[in-house]
């Protein structure tokens, strides 16, 4: 609980409670994957359960998900360079590449949404099957994560505002990175395993 | 929303009747008692806003006290129905209703509790910290287990008790089968519940891996201190799955999804595989840190260091890894084929060895030690041949052909209570014993706790042990009652009489606690017992910021090295610096209330209203998010007067081990 | 008092082993199956004796020679860390037991699979065994014969039990005959059972599945071949007729005599595919409390007609692929 | 460690890069060639993890700091409990029901 500051590191890492918060945060991290396994693992397990429902080419449409995809994979790289710019100190940089970010997630987000109501419309639903239970679980989670982290986001944004560069703010900046990263791995595996599994199967 | 209220609140029925007036009476009497007594704002200040992980240890276990009284209530009342053949004492849905409740508390709401409360009180000692590493995630972590445990609770008077077992199993809990709202507390109040162990386990891990004092490396800690950490670790990787499967249980339950009912595809094969990858996990997360205070407590009272070290570390990590792929030996009998039930025989047995190995090495920590038997002792030798009967009946249950004859029997049932109450249970009574200065200032009394240690050994082994010959000859388990003719009768009326002196003896303990607040000697110093560890270096109680100098350490047992050396014991003014220390909170008691009552709603299927109150939820993140409270600081002046209260006592200190 | 207790436990087991004059039934195997697993059993009670009384003597022998006295309170136990060839016997006794418990283990996992040892050229008959809330359901399909909560086979013949459930997850479990397994909903699980000589044995449901669970049992009648010959024969002459709708009657949550057809349900519907319908009644298990919402399932038997059912089958092969075949 | 006064971000440039590639490099294996399930499942999913690497590795700088080793044992921990529960759970899910 010492505040001393370290000025050798990184702001985010300057202080003790900081160190602890960010490896703490690693180990949440652990969680997810874990919390993310199950859920892929559930829908290992049921995704062939169409239960006379549509099947997964009856309602993939690829050509938006590449898009999603897309979109994703620049809002984490735009993520690496928010934390960049806030590790040379250029706090207007900073500020700038997460808009950019938050931007690009909601572009993400919007296009989700309306790729579940499509689904929806071909009458595909949570309740219509076990494959489609899990189908809408695993993506939904995942989307529940982007929107949480929206919001977490602004947050920060608004402290950074409020309050420049510190310590404090340096280390909320940087572990909303690794979450705004951590997502993006899960699409990776989602994107992989389920849409283009689902296109080739 | 057209409450129907004789509906909402279950009547009909005088066992209920009598629990409910039974509730409001000591609701009302707790409230009437703390205004009367003006304690309103003490309890706020000092206990409901703590971020004292002492204080939140001793909530825990208060908790988990609480807890085994209604759970060890509900084991007794299974005893008396079926006493004798043909009981009509309960009926059957009163008999499900209580197995469940039962089996869910005493693990989930009375065993971790209890034992996250001992680590609570203990770790950050025993590695000379001066706090856990997120002290409000800690009291949040409290408040969302007490959340949930209270939801889970007022399922039996409101709306009605979960009746599909602690298990749980699909289609039987589905809505196809219970349409009841009983199940929904399952699978909301757990959930609820289960988010705060996830987070003490990263409290944990983290606390243990960073704030060690200076000089305790991994391989210098504590044994308890590794065996919480380990635990941890499982928490980590066991408790997400749980997340996700009560999640699923809720979708299938509250919004007609299919993933383990009867229709629409669903399997439910799913829900026992994602119950047990948690469920297994679940019980060497209840086990490991009871092993820990057994090794505390058996190395202080031989008076010798722990027997091979090293290699108790090295099973303890085989532990945590086999216990991640073992989990299928809880449904060898759904068909899986012999290739799956073969390799899942063998992870399994092989628990077996690094269990032994713990045994052996506790076994030679005695020998040629001088064993002193306090009450806290005596609790763990009873441990060991008690935990080998259920351990050896594990590794015959864990012979996955064998298995097709003991599953679901009262051999199992034998089994698991022959593990978890010497392996938990024991654990938890000798770590009172031990710790019980160290919280409170004052030793427990050793001739009550005579008592209560005989009666509770031998109630339990009268309780337990005809359970196994039962299962052998056919008798199986959650069942509500059984013929005459089946000629169990006697087996099952020995047992029940040994469930009353299990319960003599737990009311034994609880005569002790009171006798002990009102009489037993306030005038000890911090190591009552002649101890190793650094828990036992600093007064008792513990002042809030437990060390006025952290420690340094340089190998094990540190407290006796500084001792024999006689250094390192007394303090120089000189040495004494302010200690920041964080501030109290409210928020986390806030979140657990707002999560209980969304949590309530949503048991009873009212979205709109749930999500309203689950706006609170993010209201409480948010306000966290931009919370800027850096805590205060003790003075010098202070610190120095607390520590030449306890260190320079008038009058003559007891010490009960020399 | 301590060592009486120790004595308690070490020689109750004994006691209880030999002393009693009727044996546990998981004692008295009455076919080959049960009998393989009643070996296993004792085999592995053998190792877990040994333990327990080299652990238990081990702990007195220590706990008594090294507990405190009035006579050594000076004694200054010694500083010992370890003994690492002590260690590695405790390690490698250990993995020789659990090997030696492994083989056997495994052996019987997969004899337990097959048709016992030594019946292999006698041909089994096939029993569909359905369990629905709270009953068991035997239906022959070569003799097209149907029975309820009983169920009579010819001794000394390997009987095929092919088990599904037409509601929760149970298990079935005739004790005397040999182990336990689940029954599920449309899924199927197989098991050999044989019984040596003609007798009644005891069966029942081991996996807890609501109110009636406790009740849930059925015997199972070994008889002379000629006398089940005659049985099947007298079944098929005088039972009466199982329709459809008697079925669907009986596949509710309630307790029932004995009941015998002549014909089975087979006909129309086996739970074990697939894609048959699904038979739920949930508001017939709402008991006290507050009722949650329940939801109208589209494949149940009463919102389909057999159209409705062959729709799946297009999706027969993609539902089926790779290790899930066969369903 | 990066120093305070890199200029340009070149590792999250290349990464992003390599990212897209892997990405498309998928999507076209999938979705225009004609090998077998298991080939592009086997290729699919090795490229999948290549990208998570370069996520953790390039963007999330995961053995950075002090902690850096214990970030690394934490995440093979996480892989090493994802095989088991999806590997695991397919596997005793599937196996067996010889006949269901
Ligand atoms: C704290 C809790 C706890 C602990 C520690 C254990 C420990 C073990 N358990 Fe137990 N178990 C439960 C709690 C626990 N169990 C519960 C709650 C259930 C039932 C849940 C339900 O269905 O409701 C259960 C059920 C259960 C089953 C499922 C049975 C069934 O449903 O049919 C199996 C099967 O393999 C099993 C095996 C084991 C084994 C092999 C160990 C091993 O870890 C034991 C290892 C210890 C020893 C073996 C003794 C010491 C060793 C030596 C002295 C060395 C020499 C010994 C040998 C070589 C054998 N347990
Ligand atoms: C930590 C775990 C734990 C603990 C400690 C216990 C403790 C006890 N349990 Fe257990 N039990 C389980 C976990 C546990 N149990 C689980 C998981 C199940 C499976 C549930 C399921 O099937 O779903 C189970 C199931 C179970 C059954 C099987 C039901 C069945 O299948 O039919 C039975 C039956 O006897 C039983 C009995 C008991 C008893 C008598 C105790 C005793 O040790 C309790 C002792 C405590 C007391 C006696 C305290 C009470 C004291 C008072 C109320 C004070 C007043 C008394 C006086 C003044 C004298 N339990
Ligand atoms: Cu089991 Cu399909
Ligand atoms: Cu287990």
């Amino acid at each position: 609980m010492s505040s001393k500051i370290d000025h050798s590191l990184p702001l985010e890492y300057q202080t003790e409670q900081n160190r602890l918060n960010i490896l703490g945060f690693w180990i949440f991290l652990g969680a997810e994957i874990v919390l993310f396994a199950t859920l892929f693992g559930v829908y290992g397990v049921l995704y062939q359960r169409y239960a006379g429902g549509p099947t997964h080419q009856d309602i993939i449409m690829i050509k938006d998900v590449l898009i999603q995809t897309v979109l994703l994979l620049t809002s984490s790289f735009t993520m690496g360079i928010a934390i960049f710019e806030m590790r040379r100190q250029q706090l207007k940089g900073l500020i700038f590449w997460l808009v950019i970010t938050l931007l690009l997630g909601s572009g993400f987000l919007f296009m989700e949404i309306n790729e579940f109501i499509h689904y929806v419309h071909l009458g595909a639903t949570m309740q219509t099957s076990a494959f489609l239970s899990s189908l809408f679980v695993l993506l939904g989670t995942h989307g529940a994560h982007v929107t949480f982290g929206i919001i977490w986001a602004i947050m920060v944004i608004i402290q950074l505002v409020r309050r420049g560069l510190t310590p404090t703010t340096a280390r909320k900046t940087f572990i909303i990175g690794l979450y705004w990263h951590f997502l993006d791995v899960v699409w990776i595996f989602i994107f992989t395993f389920v849409y283009l599994k689902g296109m080739v199967g | 929303m057209g409450i129907k209220w004789n509906e909402f609140f279950i009547t009909g029925d005088p066992l209920i009747l009598g629990s409910q007036i039974a509730i409001v009476l000591t609701m009302v009497g707790i409230v009437a008692g703390v205004t009367y007594l003006k304690k309103w704002k003490w309890l706020w200040s000092e206990w409901i806003t703590t971020v004292d992980h002492k204080r939140i240890g001793i909530m825990y276990i208060i908790s988990g006290v609480l807890m085994f009284f209604r759970g060890g209530m509900d084991g007794l009342l299974m005893k008396a129905q079926t006493s004798r053949p043909e009981m009509e004492f309960l009926d059957a849905q009163h008999y499900n209703e209580i197995f469940t409740t039962h089996g869910v508390i005493m693990i989930l709401f009375m065993a971790m509790p209890m034992l996250i409360g001992i680590m609570n009180v203990v770790v950050p000692l025993q590695i000379g910290a001066r706090d856990v590493a997120f002290p409000q995630l800690n009291a949040l972590s409290f408040w969302l287990f007490f959340g949930g445990a209270m939801l889970f609770n007022i399922s039996f008077v409101i709306g009605g008790s979960p009746d599909a077992g602690w298990t749980s199993y699909f289609p039987l809990a589905g809505k196809e089968f219970s349409p009841g709202i009983g199940n929904n507390y399952y699978a909301v109040a757990l959930q609820i519940a289960g988010i705060g162990t996830l987070l003490s386990g990263i409290n944990f891990v983290v606390t243990i891996l960073k704030m060690r004092t200076k000089g305790m490396t991994l391989m210098k800690m504590p044994m308890f201190t590794w065996t919480s950490f380990i635990a941890s670790v499982i928490i980590i990787a066991a408790f997400p799955i749980f997340t996700v499967a009560l999640a699923l249980m809720t979708f299938d339950r509250l919004y007609g999804a299919h993933f383990f009912t009867l229709s629409g595809g669903g399997l439910d094969m799913l829900w026992a595989n994602l119950f047990w990858l948690w469920g297994h996990p679940e019980v060497y997360i209840l086990v490991l840190p009871a092993f820990g205070i057994y090794s505390e407590i058996i190395s202080t009272f031989s008076r010798k260091t722990l027997f091979g070290y090293k290699s108790m570390v090295l099973s303890i990590l085989i532990i945590a890894f086999l216990s991640m792929v073992v989990w299928v030996h809880h449904f060898y009998t759904m068909g899986s084929g012999p290739a799956v039930n073969s390799i899942f025989s063998i992870t399994t047995m092989a628990i077996a060895v690094p269990t032994g190995i713990k045994i052996f090495n506790w076994l030679f920590t005695m020998r040629k030690g001088r064993i002193k038997m306090t009450n806290a002792m005596l609790w763990s030798l009873a441990f060991v041949p008690c935990f080998i009967i259920g351990g050896v009946t594990g590794v015959m249950l864990g012979m996955g052909a064998a298995d097709y004859q003991y599953h679901n029997t009262l051999f199992l049932v034998a089994h698991f209570h022959y593990t978890i109450i010497p392996g938990v249970v024991f654990a938890v009574f000798a770590a009172l014993y031990y710790w019980w200065p160290k919280m409170f200032g004052f030793t427990l009394n050793e001739k009550i706790g005579r008592w209560h240690f005989w009666l509770f050994v031998i109630g339990f082994n009268a309780t337990f042990m005809p359970m196994f010959f039962l299962g052998l000859d056919g008798a199986v388990r959650r069942s509500y009652t059984y013929s005459v003719e089946s000629g169990f009768a006697p087996l099952f009326l020995v047992s029940a009489i040994g469930s009353v002196i299990l319960a003599l003896g737990f009311f034994a303990f609880c005569y002790n606690i009171y006798w002990s607040i009102r009489h037993a000697d306030r005038n000890i110093t911090g190591d009552p017992w002649n101890a190793r560890t650094l828990e036992w270096a600093t007064a008792s109680p513990v002042q809030p910021y437990n060390f006025a100098k952290l420690p340094e350490v340089d190998g094990l047992d540190p407290f006796w090295k500084m001792k024999k050396n006689n250094e390192g014991l007394t303090i120089k003014d000189s040495d004494i610096e302010e200690i920041h220390m964080p501030s109290n909170s409210g928020l986390p008691f806030f979140m657990g209330v707002v999560f209980g009552v969304a949590g309530f709603f949503l048991v009873f299927e009212w979205h709109i209203a749930a999500a309203i109150a689950a706006i609170g939820i993010i209201a409480g993140l948010i306000y966290r998010s931009f919370d800027y409270d850096e805590g205060y600081h003790i003075p010098v002046d202070e610190i120095k007067e607390t520590e030449s209260k306890w260190r320079n006592v008038e009058g003559e200190v007891h010490n009960y081990v020399k | 008092m301590k060592k009486g207790l120790f004595a308690f436990l070490t020689t109750a087991p004994l006691l209880f082993l030999s002393g009693c004059e009727s044996k546990l039934v998981v004692f008295d195997p009455q076919g080959p199956v049960a009998r393989s697993i009643t070996d296993l059993i004792n085999w592995s009670l053998i190792w877990m004796l040994l333990v327990v009384v080299v652990v238990f003597g081990l702990f007195g022998y220590i706990v008594w020679k090294y507990r405190e006295r009035k006579d050594n309170l000076d004694y200054e136990p010694p500083d010992e860390h370890g003994s690492t060839i002590l260690e590695i016997i405790w390690t490698a006794i250990p993995i020789l037991i659990v090997v030696a418990l492994t083989i056997p283990t495994v052996k019987t996992l997969y004899a337990l699979e097959e048709v016992p040892q030594g019946y292999e050229d006698k041909e089994p008959i096939t029993i569909h065994v359905t369990s629905a809330d709270w009953k068991w359901i035997f239906s022959y399909p070569e003799e097209g014969i149907e029975t309820v909560n009983y169920v009579n086979i010819p001794a000394d013949t390997p009987i095929l039990f092919k088990l599904t459930s037409a509601s929760t997850m149970q298990s079935f479990w005739v004790p005397a005959l040999g182990g336990q397994k689940y029954t599920m909903g449309k899924m199927e699980t197989e098991m050999y059972l044989i019984a040596d000589h003609p007798g009644s044995y005891e069966g029942q449901n081991t996996n807890f599945n609501g109110r009636g669970y406790a009740d849930m049992k059925f015997e199972v009648l070994a008889q002379t071949r000629a006398e089940y010959d005659k049985w099947v024969q007298e079944v098929k002459e005088t039972a009466p007729k199982l329709t459809e709708e008697e079925y669907e009657e009986l596949l509710k949550p309630t307790h029932l005599g004995r009941l015998t057809f002549s014909n089975t349900h087979l006909d129309w519907v086996n739970h074990a595919d697939h894609n048959s319908k699904t038979y739920t009644h949930p508001e017939l298990y709402r008991g006290h409390g507050y009722q949650g919402k329940i939801f109208e399932e589209e494949d149940n038997y009463r919102n389909k007609t057999n159209d409705d059912i062959e729709k799946h089958d297009h999706h027969e092969d993609t539902e089926h692929g790779g290790d899930h075949s066969g369903h | 460690m990066e120093k305070h006064t890199n200029r340009f971000p070149i590792s999250h440039v290349l990464g992003f890069i390599f990212s897209l590639i892997l990405t498309f490099g998928a999507a076209f294996i999938a979705l225009k060639t004609n090998l077998s399930f298991k080939v592009i499942m086997w290729i699919i999913g090795t490229l999948a993890v290549l990208q998570a690497g370069i996520q953790l590795f390039m963007f999330m700088h995961l053995r950075e700091g002090e902690d850096g080793k214990t970030n690394v044992i934490n995440i093979i921990y996480g892989v090493f409990m994802t095989v088991v529960i999806v590997v695991g759970s397919i596997w005793v899910m599937s196996a067996g029901h010889a006949t269901h």
